[in-house]
């Protein structure tokens, strides 16, 4: 009994056509198509492709929910061992296709895997998927495949998986031991050559980076601008409704400050657990400025104080959900019309 | 020209009897010889030996210090000054070196000790020790050290153990001084010779090269937490200078057993793999200039001093490049981070060598402090991997401990003998001089 | 230098409790370093650093930190190690630890406290030679 | 948490204590407060005072917030 698998790949490397073609729907076809034949042989019948989907990466791209629920009903009629897409080399959009329905399928619970460079947008799903590093161009077939078709086969046994340097995967944050060649003082020796000879060399240990993303223009007409509060000091209603975690929270907060002049002890408090919270629970406008911009739009030297705030609980802990609450309020606050934003601290 | 050459005796068996000497490659032990020497020490009761050899289905534990055996034949001074020998300095000469082989010390110091070396078996492929042929000297505490207070509150009296793990600490330094010797008059298997050119030397000879520092980092914190550089406790001095070859002849020493997978024992000082490594490419792509020693110590303030003297002595010799390494993890990983700053701000490009608590699933931050100008490292691999050990059918030490050290959890000493743990009990397995294989991605 | 011990390790309570000034409080390892960050947000400087020794976070429940007597302006660089110690300490790597504490007896506890007693002896030489 | 809101399109204010760690979080626009657990007030003052205080505090993150910068600038008064 040999592994059943489901390969997707796009139109042109199921020879439809390029990029005017890159519109095609989803088509199921029996057995291998294309690239498929070089994953087939390598497995040499240990494995085989039932299926291959084929997709235009247009397609794709612009119709993903659609895409997704055709592909995933087929993939759940199949039942397949092992799901695999690609490679997608530079193909950015392929690349997108690639990683997106392999995480989808993911949670169905069959392992999946795909391969694309590491520079293809696609990559950013690097920590949510197995991708295997490629070539920029499809003239890395010849290697791709077969460096596929073994981790694959590997992951179909549900073998021990060896650091990503080791199987040829892109780092999915996880740090994996594993024994190199040289001792590590010799390995240190040798990148403090390259690195004294201005050649490249790759560190065992990436420090964590700290990306930037440049300013926004200024406020124009301060007079006309909505302006929003958020925190990461935790203010939330009196009880902590939501029940936001003192530290490590797992949501944020959104509140409607519509109606209040200032925030009162007897309202608000913080639910934050990085500090002393005697000082913000007598006066939460210590750490949300409420009353002093309800005075700034009576002045009118703001348009609005936006009627909502966001708050998070901002010890530093959780950076990655951090980010991501960020992320999600700050398209509400985009969607909301508002014009910048006041974030406080503690 | 600072020369000192190695003579390299292969040790391929070890017997313990009633004469000692080294006979065709075999180290014979006088038990009662042996014994005497430990028991000097009025605060070791007892004492007993064992050989543990590669392959053997041997666990020891709790390890304190492993030692290569080392004599002083040519040269001035003599093996581990200021603890052994007097405190000359060394570093010249002719030293003659047990290889193949290991001083282990073991026997419980604290409660919670850790250091566990096997000699087959998955735990055999993290260790270093599980390839050297191990004379174990397994010690007792003398019964004033235990002796119960009735008005105490607590069992043990242990103010005391401060110069017990002192006494442990010599009888291994004294054993392996004394195995030594038997080679002082005998010709090595081969030689190998280590020179360092003074820096005015050094600059004429390789003009071209970049020139290369070694900066080591040694923990210096406290009780079970310290190394001794000719027989000072290295927290009371400031960063300094050695020749490379200083360290072969053991003049530092290590008191260190607290977290064993990333304390570099006496052995890895002797055998220092950085040094070994330096010196194959000295005069080739680099000149390796020589080493600077600094301590991590527990008060804010001297982590300061010693970092910032680490840079100045760095910008002094006026080297191009420095590899630094660590000894421990938490707040040593703020000394390394200093270290790495203060030196690269100097202009001088740095390589490090640490090791990682990335968790057991490997998804938490592995360093306690981190910087971006620390763009070279390299890893002895995560601490926190859990691994399982297989009874072993014999053990040189006490297992009694084994739930409560480090990396272990209650319930890690199992029905049938083996031990579920984190591989950081593991005695060298995560060093961070880079004395092995292990590494992370 | 005029420093504080915080600590929660009775013998440095006992040892240095009349010599120095020393804050002893019955909390878990947690608990003190979060106290110490609270000293530190109104001013206390770290003299020692929160996660000395190679004991892990958790293995021991002891832990005893010197802070500056003296009140000044926040320092940047105890809060970003205190922050640290925090995050290491409560990251749910030494989770394990947690658990090993309920079955610790009473010669091993007596361990801890000396060793962590040794650790701030050292720093208190350092703070009594040096006046900064 | 700054960044992921400027990545929105938003022009955003950080009013933090530790001015350090906000510019490694990567805030564009920094205007430094009073202490971390009361970063727009000062219990120490009068309710007044401290009102006036906090006032000119948000000024600033407001001038701040009309200010054209072209790379991580702390608004120091």
């Amino acid at each position: 009994m040999s592994y059943k698998v489901v390969h997707y790949i796009n139109q042109f490397f199921a020879n439809i056509g390029g990029e005017e073609m890159a519109h095609v729907a989803p088509e199921l076809r029996e057995g291998f198509v294309g690239p498929g034949m070089a994953l087939n042989n390598a497995w040499k019948g240990e494995a085989e492709i039932v299926n291959t989907i084929v997709c235009g990466d247009s397609y794709f791209a612009e119709h993903e929910k659609e895409a997704k629920e055709q592909i995933l009903g087929w993939v759940k009629e199949i039942k397949p061992d092992f799901f695999i897409a690609g490679p997608a080399f530079n193909a950015g959009r392929y690349g997108y296709a690639c990683a997106n329905i392999c995480i989808a399928v993911q949670e169905l619970g069959i392992p999946v895997l795909t391969g694309m460079y590491t520079e293809n947008p696609g990559a950013d799903y690097k920590e949510k998927v197995m991708i295997v590093a490629t070539r920029d161009s499809a003239a890395g077939m010849r290697q791709a495949a077969p460096a596929m078709a073994k981790l694959a086969m590997k992951l179909m046994k549900g073998e021990k998986i060896g650091a990503s340097v080791e199987e040829g995967y892109m780092n999915m944050g996880i740090r994996v031991n594993m024994f190199e060649k040289e001792r590590g003082a010799k390995r240190a020796v040798d990148m403090l050559i390259k690195k004294l000879n201005n050649q490249p060399f790759v560190t065992e240990y990436p420090m964590p980076s700290f990306d930037r993303v440049a300013p926004n223009p200024a406020i124009k007409d301060l007079s006309k601008a909505t302006i929003a509060l958020c925190t990461s000091g935790g203010i939330v209603p009196h009880g902590n409704p939501d029940h936001i975690e003192s530290s490590s929270a797992s949501h944020y907060g959104e509140y409607d400050i519509g109606g209040w002049d200032a925030l009162t002890p007897e309202g608000w408090e913080t639910a934050h657990g990085g500090y002393d919270p005697i000082y913000a629970n007598a006066n939460p406008n210590r750490v949300l400025p409420v009353d002093v911009m309800r005075e700034f739009e009576r002045e009118g030297v703001i348009g609005k104080l936006h009627n909502k705030f966001y708050t998070t609980v901002g010890n530093g802990t959780a950076v990655a959900s951090a980010k991501k609450f960020a992320a999600e309020y700050a398209q509400k606050l985009v969607a909301a019309g508002v014009d910048a934003v006041i974030m406080t601290s503690t | 020209m600072k020369t000192l050459e190695l003579g390299y005796f292969h040790i391929k068996d070890i017997v313990i009897g009633s004469e000692s000497k080294i006979e065709n490659g075999v180290l014979y032990v006088d038990e009662a010889a042996v014994k005497a020497l430990v028991l000097e020490d009025e605060n070791i009761k007892d004492v007993h030996f064992d050989v543990a050899r590669p392959g053997e289905s041997v666990r020891i534990t709790p390890v304190k210090d492993v030692i290569e055996p080392r004599v002083k034949v040519e040269g001035p001074g003599g093996i581990f000054p200021g603890m052994i020998s007097k405190v000359e300095a060394v570093g010249s000469g002719k030293t003659y070196c047990l290889k193949d082989m290991a001083v282990v010390t073991a026997g419980k110091i604290v409660g919670f000790q850790e250091g566990l070396i096997d000699m087959s078996g998955p735990g055999a492929d993290y260790t270093p020790f599980s390839k050297t042929i191990n004379f174990c000297v397994v010690c007792e505490p003398a019964d004033f050290l235990l002796a119960t207070d009735p008005t105490a509150t607590l069992p043990i009296e242990n103010a005391k153990k401060p110069e017990y793990e002192k006494a442990v600490r010599m009888a291994g330094l004294k054993v392996a001084a004394y195995l030594g010797e038997l080679a002082r008059n005998l010709t090595p298997d081969e030689t190998e010779t280590f020179s360092t050119p003074n820096l005015k030397e050094g600059m004429e000879m390789f003009p071209d090269l970049p020139r290369v520092v070694y900066v080591a980092m040694l923990q210096t914190q406290g009780l079970l937490h310290d190394t001794y550089v000719y027989g000072v406790d290295a927290k009371r001095t400031l960063s300094t200078m050695l020749w490379p070859t200083e360290i072969m002849d053991g003049c530092i020493v290590s008191g260190n057993c607290v977290s064993a997978c990333d304390k570099n024992p006496t052995y890895i000082h002797e055998n220092n793999p950085v040094v070994h490594e330096l010196f194959k490419q000295h005069g080739k792509t680099l000149n390796f200039v020589g080493v600077i020693i600094t301590n991590e110590n527990v008060y804010l303030a001297d982590k300061q001093r010693s970092s910032d003297w680490a840079a100045k002595l760095c910008e002094l010799l006026g080297v191009d490049g420095a590899i630094v390494t660590q000894e421990g993890f938490g707040n040593p990983d703020t000394d390394l981070i200093m270290n790495t700053v203060k030196i690269e701000k100097k202009g001088v490009k740095t390589t490090i060598v640490t090791d990682e608590y990335a968790g057991q699933d490997g998804k938490s931050q592995s360093l306690a402090d981190a910087d971006q100008l620390a763009d070279a490292v390299v890893t002895g691999g995560n601490a926190n991997q859990v691994i399982v050990l297989p009874k072993m059918d014999k053990l040189i030490g006490m297992l009694d401990y084994v739930d409560v050290i480090a990396g272990s959890h209650a319930g890690s000493l199992r029905e049938d003998g083996s031990i579920e743990a984190e591989i950081q009990i593991l005695t060298s397995c995560n060093n961070e001089m880079g004395f092995g294989k292990l590494s992370a991605r | 230098m005029d420093f504080i011990i915080v600590t929660n390790n009775p013998r440095v309570r006992d040892e240095y409790g009349m010599k120095y000034c020393v804050f002893y409080r019955e909390c878990s390892f947690d608990d003190l370093l979060y106290f110490v960050r609270d000293k530190i947000h109104k001013g206390h400087r770290l003299l020692t650093h929160p996660l000395s020794g190679s004991v892990k976070p958790n293995e021991t429940p002891y832990k005893s930190i010197m802070i500056s007597a003296d009140i000044g302006r926040l320092d940047d660089d105890s809060v970003a190690l205190i922050e640290n110690a925090i995050t290491v300490a409560t990251s749910g790597k030494f989770e394990r630890y947690r658990q090993r504490q309920k079955i610790l007896t009473e010669e091993i506890l007596a361990d801890f406290q000396m060793i962590d007693y040794f650790l701030i002896t050292g720093a208190i030489e350092s703070a009594m030679t040096g006046l900064r | 948490m700054v960044k992921e809101i400027e990545r929105a399109g938003l022009p955003v204010v950080h009013m933090c204590t530790v001015t350090p760690i906000s510019m490694t979080v990567g805030a564009n626009r920094i205007v430094p407060t009073i202490a971390i657990p009361h970063p727009l007030g000062n219990p120490a003052l009068e309710p007044e005072e401290e009102y006036k205080l906090r006032k000119s505090l948000v000024a600033k993150a407001l001038k701040a917030l009309t200010t054209e910068v072209s790379d991580q600038t702390i608004f120091e008064d």
